[in-house]
């Protein structure tokens, strides 16, 4: 389903890997792993297409991408919060959805927000919750977009136990109904399976 | 040839300040423009050079 | 469609949530235009002449105002990252801001000018052309500073490089814009003017956007 | 054709433009000074005092070079920079960058010999001409490009955001020159009008297109001399750049 071969990324003048390449089938996950510095970031920012690769190429579902199709079936969750502060969680969810196009009504999003654990914060403005609070909004996102590709750099950072069991759990569960996730992490994943990737 | 002498060419029929100037300003800054683009050449090259002076002694002592 | 109107709606929300960052632009453009008649003296006549102009030159200064934070708040939470992603086009995304921006700094310019004309003591009917100019100018200004906006975007000194790059590709804008008022108050057709003002924002509408967001895929890189 | 495409592509890679730039160099440098002395001569020597002007006309012979050059080469610039965004070649973006400062030079001449040939001929050092005020905003824009470079840390990145802005700069320039003229019109009764220049004689003609040539292959030569400080200061990493210099 995904082809990467490859690829090549260097910043600034620094190479970060050469030709790289994998390919992931429906129910299969990757583990990108490396140290600090060594381009994980910078790997799924180019997977994604959000900054060109030197070389190589990346085909997902035999076409080249990134294409509309690509798009539809991704969801990236990078470094940064994504979500707006003077907004609550609900509109941030309500809102992100219709910018991609997503139909989605309030019962989804509630559901959603109360899945992860926010049941009680769903009104109030994102600036008050706490980091890992934050991070949950921003999960939220895996459960009211449908998307076969799930691109998760560093998604267990600043979360809790809990929240690191249930975000296992949601990855399992996507695995299970045929997804595919490609996830960064320096510690090992509550996740079964899985390839893995030195950079 | 209008000119009778060499101070009329340079009073330039009163206007020596404008034509002058017009011509002295564009002769120093297209003077002055290579150089400059010499100048950074020559740094950029000075900087090669020494960096790879530098290579150069990092490797011999390390096989010290 | 779905995706910009959401886009406008969105970002008009986020800025009733932040009304002083709206009002900064309105109080700026009232101020400047009252300090006008403060520094060259209460003389109708020459207040008259100049007005047009001085209306105009505060309109695009508080318009500049606002566009460094167009993308910027996006940019450093992430979001326009999700928006690059997004299976809606960016360009129908870019042009849903570039709107609310419209909506948030220009309209209030245009609402307001025939209130602030009359301290210059314009007749109606040449307010009523500076309205008009006005309406079709402030989109433009907004077409056109959305890609300084993106250009200078994370930039070092972003502001100030902003109003360098900006500023020249407004004069056309400024001179059609201000020269309609002023033709009319001569009492020449004033009909060139805004046509011509109507023609480059039909094709600042068709180009900007899409150069907005080939500017911002670099800024994200 | 097929093997004339592959030499193109060949040289538009920095490792091997370096070498023919710094081989073309001397010979734009003698078609320079060539067609210089030959433009002089002409401005000096040849051209006949102008009747309604004098000698002050002769500003001419490099004000209007100037003038030619600083928007011909905006175009140049604006050309080989959507060539490197559209066909990511690195040579076509380093071409871009080393063009603006001779343009910004040229633009700059324009404006100064412009205002000292106002002076003696209308009484003021700067009118609102549409010529000048044009040349006055292109000169910004100018401004502008080499300020968005120099403020991204990225070369990558600052050469795709200036090839947009020259993109745009180029676009907008006829739009600005025509709203200017249409400005200049509309108040005619308080500026002069500098279109009447004076009725073009044969050898003023010459004079003027030999200075025009020989200001063209000037820059020519310097920007060639730019591009290659800057392609080793781009690629001093690479392993060309250190056996490049000796």
């Amino acid at each position: 389903m995904l082809n990467v071969s490859g690829l090549a990324c260097s910043r600034g003048e620094r190479r970060l890997f050469v030709d790289v390449g994998f390919s992931l089938a429906a129910g299969e996950w990757l583990h990108v792993q490396g140290d600090n510095g060594s381009g994980k970031t910078s790997m799924m920012r180019l997977l994604v297409g959000l900054s060109p690769a030197d070389a190589g190429a990346i085909f997902w579902r035999g076409e080249r991408a990134p294409s509309v199709e690509f798009r539809r079936d991704l969801i990236y969750l990078g470094h940064h919060a994504a979500v707006k502060e003077d907004l609550t969680p609900l509109e941030n969810l309500r809102l992100a959805a219709a910018l991609d196009g997503v139909a989605l009504d309030e019962r989804g999003a509630l559901a959603a927000l109360i899945r992860l654990g926010l049941r009680g914060r769903e009104e109030l403005p994102v600036r008050v919750l706490s980091a890992g609070q934050k991070r949950r909004v921003l999960l939220a996102r895996l459960l009211t977009r449908p998307a076969d590709l799930w691109v998760l750099d560093e998604a267990f950072n600043a979360l809790d136990v809990a929240a690191v069991k249930l975000l296992g759990d949601l990855i399992a569960e996507h695995l299970a109904a045929g997804g595919m996730a490609i996830l960064t992490s320096h510690q090992p994943l509550p996740v079964p399976g899985g390839k893995a990737l030195v950079l | 040839m209008q000119w009778n002498s060499v101070g009329e060419f340079f009073a330039m029929g009163g206007y020596a300040l404008y034509v002058w100037g017009s011509f002295g300003a564009c002769a120093i800054l297209l003077i002055a423009e290579p150089f400059l683009a010499k100048r950074r050449l020559k740094q950029i090259r000075q900087s090669l050079i020494r960096e790879r002076l530098a290579d150069e002694l990092e490797s011999q002592q390390r096989t010290q | 469609m779905n995706a910009f109107f959401a886009t406008v709606r969105r970002d008009l929300l986020l800025a009733m949530r932040r009304k002083s960052e709206v009002l900064t632009a309105v109080f700026f453009f009232v101020i400047v235009t009252s300090l006008f008649p403060l520094g060259i003296g209460p003389e109708p006549v020459l207040l008259k002449k100049i007005a047009p102009g001085i209306l105009w030159v505060a309109a695009l200064l508080a318009t500049l105002l606002g566009l460094p934070r167009l993308f910027a708040a996006d940019h450093v939470d992430g979001t326009l990252e999700q928006m690059a992603l997004s299976p809606s086009p960016l360009g129908l995304l870019v042009a849903g801001k570039i709107l609310a921006h419209w909506l948030l700094c220009g309209l209030p310019l245009v609402l307001l000018a025939p209130v602030l004309g009359l301290q210059f003591d314009l007749d109606a009917s040449a307010l009523g052309i500076l309205t008009l100019a006005l309406l079709l100018g402030t989109p433009l200004l907004s077409l056109i500073g959305a890609i300084g906006a993106a250009l200078t975007l994370g930039v070092r000194g972003g502001g100030v490089l902003l109003a360098l790059l900006v500023l020249p590709l407004y004069i056309p804008a400024l001179i059609f814009g201000a020269g309609a008022v002023e033709a009319h108050i001569a009492g020449l057709d004033v009909g060139g003017h805004l046509s011509l003002l109507a023609a480059m924002l039909v094709l600042a509408a068709f180009f900007a956007p899409w150069a907005t967001t080939a500017a911002l895929r670099i800024a994200l890189e | 054709m097929r093997q004339s495409l592959i030499q193109w592509f060949k040289f538009a890679s920095p490792q091997s433009f370096y070498p023919l730039a710094g081989r073309m160099i001397p010979w734009f440098w003698a078609a320079a000074a060539v067609f210089g002395i030959a433009g002089l001569w002409i401005s000096f020597f040849v051209a006949p005092t102008d009747a309604q002007q004098g000698e002050g006309y002769r500003i001419i012979f490099v004000h209007v070079p100037a003038s030619w050059m600083s928007m011909f080469i905006y175009v140049v610039m604006a050309f080989w920079a959507g060539r490197g965004l559209a066909l990511n070649t690195r040579v076509s973006a380093m071409m871009a960058q080393s063009l603006a400062p001779t343009g910004a030079l040229m633009a700059a001449l324009s404006l100064w010999t412009g205002a000292l040939w106002g002076k003696p001929m209308w009484g003021a050092w700067w009118v609102w001409d549409a010529r000048l005020t044009s040349e006055l905003i292109l000169f910004f824009l100018y401004l502008g490009f080499m300020a968005l470079q120099a403020a991204i840390d990225d070369p990558r990145r600052a050469d795709k955001a200036g090839a947009i802005l020259a993109l745009v700069g180029v676009v907008n320039i006829p739009i600005i020159y025509f709203s200017v003229k249409w400005w200049n019109t509309l108040h005619q009764g308080s500026t002069i009008n500098l279109n009447k220049a004076p009725s073009m004689a044969q050898t003023m003609l010459w004079g003027m297109l030999l200075m025009a040539l020989a200001f063209w292959m000037y820059s020519i030569a310097v920007a060639l001399m730019r591009v290659r400080a800057i392609i080793l200061e781009r690629e001093r990493h690479t392993e060309w750049v250190k056996h490049a210099v000796e």
